[in-house]
C-alpha cells in the first residue's frame, strides 16, 4: 500500500547507498525532482540503470552518487553529449563509473522480463553486432522449436525504481498518459517503488484501460508539483528545451557543474526551493 | 523547376525524403532523419507511417521534435504505445518498412558505430551508444542512412560496430539471419550511395549538384567506388525546399533559439 | 491498408479451406456474426485457435467446419459443457477434431511470441502437470543466465485472426476498450486480420494511450452491428446469458443442433437476417 | 450470532470466504470461487483486490459475474488491462498473494485435474481443460481450493494433472522449484481440510456442524486423516448469511433466471 509522504521521506526511507536505482521517464515525465533529492542526501555508490540517462543522470553522475550505469542511449536529447557522464567514464571523476551498455530493445525487454518474474528475455538481436563482446550480460539461445539463434538478456530488477507520473488518488493509485516510455514495466520489475506526481486527487477519472499503477505495488506517492522539469508532463507543462541547451555549456566544465549542483541543489531544501533559485536567477516571474 | 539556392544540408535531407515511399511504415530516428521523414509526409508521402521509439505510431508533429518524446508527437499521433511495444509488437514484428538511421561511423557495407571512438575500454570519445539502433538495422525491411560524409565519419574499419548494416558484405546478412534487407541508401551531403548488387559494397550512385568525383574521394576513407552511370541528385524543388524551410522555421520557433538556463 | 467491406466478402476472400484461424474475444466482443459467416460459407478443414471456445467454436465444429482445435478452456461459461466440442472429440462427429490444450498463460504468450515476431515464447509454467505428456507443443529450457529451467512454447500465427471491436473510422483504425482479452495480440500475430465493428465514424475520439488497431495491420473492417450477440460489447449492449444458458438444450442434441444451424444460420443471408429470425422466433420486438 | 439453518453450499462458501485476508490480492476463478471471494470482500476483506484472467484488477461487481469477463467486472474495476498481461506482470510477476480454484478431481496432496475423465486419448469425459488454473496453482504465494466433496472428485489418483498441488507431498513443490506454497486449504461442503506440515497430505481441520467423520470417509476417494484437534467448522453468522443470499438474488435477478434462446 502506497504511502503518500514527502519526497524527502520517502527517498530517506527507501533508497540505501549501494542500491540497484532506476529512474525512468522517456523524455517525458523525467522524475527530475527524485534526481535532485538523492544529490541532496548525498546517496553514493549507486548502481544507476536507464534506458536514455539524459540530464539527469548526468547530474547524479557528475555530483559523485553512481558507481554503476546500465544504459542504452547516452546524451543530451537535441543538443549533444553529456559530458559528465562522458567524464566519468573517460576519465573517472568524480569517481570512476563501470558502464554496461545495451540496446533499447534489449532493456525495454529487459524490464518487461522483471516485471514478468521471468529471469530472461528472449530477443532478435544484436546478431553481428560487437556490444556482445564487450557485454557479457549479452547471451544468444537456441529456440527449442526452430533451432534460430536469438539473444537472451538478463532481466532487470532494480532495488528501487522511481518514476513520475501525473496524478495519484489518495489511495496511491498512479495514472498516467501520453509518452508512456518504460515506467510501468521498471516500476512492476522493482522491488520498491517511489512515484511522485504532479497532483494527488479524489478521483482519477481514468478512461477505459487507461495505463494505472494500483497503490499496492508502490511503496511511495509524493505531490511533486512540476516535478519533471526541465522535462514535461503532458497535460501540465511543457519541456524547457532552453534549459536542455544551456546544460551543454553548465556541465561542460567541472567547477561550473560542481556551483551549479551546490547552488541549485545541494543549498536549496527542495524541488520547490530549486524552482524559485532557477526562477529567481533566470529571471521568471514567481 | 528547382530552388536557385540551397544548402548541403538542405539537398541531403531532400535526397533523403524522396527515398521515403507514400504509405510506409517508417521508424525515425531523432535529428536528420526526423527531418527527412518529416518532410517526405508534408510532400510526396503523405500517407507515411512515422513511428517513434518512444511510443507514437502514425504521428504527424507540426515541428519536429528536439527529443525522440516530445509531446507534440503524442498529440498528433494516431495512438501512443508503451516502448516496450514498439520494439517488441511493431519493430520485431516485422511491421516497420524503413528504417531511418543517422550514424557517426560508417563502413563501405554501411554497417554503424555509435558507441565509441578509439578502444571500447579506453575510449576517446564515448558516443550516445545504441539506442534502437542496432534493432531498426536488424528488423526494418530496409535502411536507409543519412549521415554528413567526411574522411572521419565514413571509415576503412569501424571502432565498434554498434548497428549490422551489410556485414562483411555479400550474403552476410542471410548468414546473420537478419530479418531485414538492410541498409538501400546512404545519403549525404555530397552524394547517395547504394550497395552493389553483388558484393553490397557501397556505391555513388548520384553527385549533388556541383559536388565533383574528388570531393566524394576525399571525404571517404575508403577508395570510393561509383557507378557507371553515376548520375547527378536532382536539385530540391522550391516545394521541397520551402516545404523544408517553413518546417524547421517552425521548429526552432517552437522550441526557442536562445539558451535560458545558464550558469548561475 | 484496411479495406471496407461487406462480411460476406471479407470472409470469402480472405479464408480459405484447410486455414488456421483464430476467432478471439474473451467472452466480451466475441465474433459471432464471422462464425456464422464461416458456417454459412461452409468452411471446412479449418484449424481453429482461441483460449476459451465457447459456444462460437461449439458452433463452428458442430457445424462441420474444423479438423483440429487450439485451446486452453472449454466450456459454456457459467452453464456447463460444449456439447458440440465434446461430441467432436470423444465421438468424431461430425467429423473427427484433433485437439490441442494449453494453459491460459501459455495460450496468451504464444499469442504475444507471434506478435512479436518470435518463433516462441518462455514462460513459468507446467513443471509437474501432465499437460507435457500429452502436449508435445510444450518443452522446456535453462536460463542462460541462471540455469532456471521455464516452459517454452511455440508462437500462434494464425492464417487469419478474427475480432469484433466497437468502432472504426473510415480509414479502418479499430478501437476496442472493456475486456480486451487476447485481441491485439491475436491480430498482431496473424498473417491476415478481419475485424468486425459495432460502427463505422467519422472520428474515433479516442482518448490518450487507448487500445487501437492501425488500418494499416488490417486487412477488412465489417460494419456488423449487434455482431458479438449474444456476448456483449462494453457501451453498445448487454450479454444475452439467457442464449448461453438455452444453447446448452441446443446443443446436446446432434439433430436439434442441426435443426437450429440450418434454420438460424445456413437458412438466413446473413447476421441481420439471423437477428430478424431469432427475434421473430423467440417474441422479442424488433 | 450464527444464521439458524444454511445449506451446505452456503457453509462451504462462508468457510472459503473467511480464508482470504483483508488486503490480500487474489485471482479468482469463476463459479463458487468467485462468490466466496465476492463474499470475503463484502464482510470482512473490504480491501481485497480480486484479479480475474480476463483483465480487471481491483474490480467491485455488484452481482457476481455468470463469465470471467462480463461487463459487470470491468465497470467496477480499479483498472482493466489486457489478458497477456494478467498472467505476465501480475500472476507470473508474483502479484497474487491468493490464488481461488474449483476443480473437478482433486487427490490427496491437493493435485487438480480440470482436463479429462478416463483416458486422455479416449476419454469418459473431456472435461473444460486447464484454463488459468496450472500457474495459478504454481504462482499465487497461497492457493484456495472449494470443491463439493464426493468419492468420485476426491480420489485416490487422478485421471491426469491438470494443476501442481503438493506434487508428491513433502518437498515435491519446492524441487519442482514452484514459486507459490501451493494449497494451504480445500473448502468443501462438508469439511476444511489443510495439508499436514511435513507429508502435504490433505487432513481434515474442522467437520461442517452437523457432518459426522463417516460422511467425509464415504465422499473421500483414500481414507482422509483427521487432525488430533479436529474443530467444528464456525456456523455462518447472519451477516455472513445476509450478505451471500443477498448477493445471490441480486446475481439471478441481474442474469435472468429462466432460459430464453431455446430451440424453435
Amino acid at each position: 500500500m502506497a504511502d503518500i509522504i514527502e519526497l524527502r521521506e520517502a527517498i530517506a526511507t527507501h533508497v540505501s547507498d549501494g542500491d540497484f536505482v532506476a529512474l525512468e521517464g522517456f523524455t517525458h515525465l523525467i522524475p527530475f525532482a527524485a534526481g535532485h533529492e538523492l544529490i541532496r542526501q548525498r546517496r553514493r555508490r549507486l548502481t544507476l540503470a536507464r534506458m536514455t540517462p539524459d540530464l539527469i543522470y548526468d547530474q547524479l553522475i557528475g555530483a559523485g552518487c553512481a558507481d554503476a550505469l546500465i544504459y542504452s542511449w547516452g546524451g543530451n536529447p537535441g543538443v549533444g553529449s553529456l559530458h559528465r557522464l562522458r567524464d566519468a567514464i573517460e576519465h573517472g571523476w568524480p569517481r570512476p563509473l563501470s558502464a554496461r551498455e545495451h540496446s533499447h530493445a534489449d532493456l525495454a525487454n529487459a524490464y518487461v522480463a522483471g516485471a514478468a518474474g521471468l529471469p530472461f528475455a528472449v530477443l532478435r538481436a544484436y546478431a553481428g553486432s560487437d556490444l556482445p563482446k564487450v557485454n557479457p550480460q549479452i547471451r544468444f539461445i537456441e529456440c527449442p522449436f526452430t533451432a534460430e539463434r536469438l539473444a537472451a538478456v538478463p532481466a532487470l530488477r532494480p532495488d528501487v525504481t522511481v518514476i513520475h507520473a501525473q496524478k495519484a488518488d489518495r489511495k496511491g493509485n498512479v495514472l498516467l498518459w501520453g509518452i508512456l516510455g518504460v515506467q510501468k514495466e521498471a516500476a512492476l520489475a522493482a522491488r520498491r517503488v517511489i512515484v511522485t506526481v504532479e497532483e494527488i486527487v479524489d478521483d482519477l477519472d481514468a478512461w477505459p484501460n487507461a495505463c494505472i499503477l494500483p497503490g499496492w505495488t508502490i511503496d511511495a506517492v509524493c505531490a511533486v508539483s512540476g516535478g519533471a522539469f526541465p522535462s514535461y508532463a503532458h497535460g501540465y507543462y511543457a519541456r524547457d528545451s532552453r534549459f536542455y541547451t544551456a546544460w551543454d555549456a553548465i556541465a561542460r566544465d567541472r567547477e561550473t557543474f560542481s556551483d551549479w549542483i551546490e547552488r541549485y541543489v545541494l543549498a536549496t531544501d527542495d524541488f520547490a526551493g530549486f524552482r524559485r533559485k532557477f526562477d529567481e536567477t533566470h529571471g521568471v516571474a514567481a | 523547376m528547382s530552388g536557385s539556392d540551397f544548402s548541403t544540408e538542405e539537398i541531403m535531407t531532400v535526397a533523403a525524403a524522396r527515398r521515403l515511399p507514400d504509405r510506409a511504415v517508417c521508424f525515425v530516428g531523432i535529428g536528420l532523419p526526423s527531418a527527412a521523414a518529416n518532410l517526405a509526409r508534408l510532400t510526396h508521402a503523405p500517407n507515411a507511417v512515422l513511428i517513434y521509439e518512444s511510443g507514437p505510431i502514425g504521428t504527424r508533429p507540426r515541428v519536429l521534435p528536439l527529443s525522440i518524446g516530445d509531446g507534440e508527437l503524442a498529440e498528433t499521433a494516431d495512438m501512443v504505445v508503451a516502448t516496450p511495444e514498439i520494439f517488441r509488437y511493431w519493430l520485431q514484428g516485422g511491421r516497420v518498412d524503413v528504417g531511418f538511421l543517422g550514424t557517426a561511423q560508417i563502413d563501405r557495407f554501411a554497417n554503424l558505430n555509435t558507441t565509441v571512438i578509439g578502444d571500447y575500454v579506453a575510449p576517446k570519445v564515448r558516443l550516445p551508444g545504441a539506442g534502437g539502433a542496432p534493432e531498426i538495422a536488424a528488423c526494418a525491411r530496409e535502411v536507409l542512412v543519412i549521415v554528413k560524409q567526411s574522411a572521419r565519419s565514413f571509415v576503412e574499419k569501424l571502432d565498434f560496430v554498434t548497428s549490422v548494416g551489410h556485414g562483411e558484405g555479400g550474403d552476410h546478412r542471410q548468414r546473420l539471419r537478419l530479418p531485414g534487407r538492410g541498409p538501400t541508401a546512404v545519403i549525404t551531403d555530397l552524394c547517395v550511395m547504394e550497395p552493389d548488387a553483388h558484393s553490397r559494397e557501397l556505391t555513388v550512385v548520384s553527385l549533388h549538384p556541383g559536388v565533383s568525383r574528388e570531393q566524394v574521394e576525399c571525404a571517404t576513407g575508403w577508395p570510393p567506388r561509383f557507378a557507371a552511370d553515376l548520375g547527378i541528385t536532382p536539385a530540391p524543388s522550391s516545394r521541397e525546399l520551402d516545404t523544408l524551410r517553413a518546417l524547421q522555421a517552425r521548429s526552432a520557433a517552437a522550441h526557442g533559439a536562445q539558451p535560458q538556463a545558464g550558469a548561475a
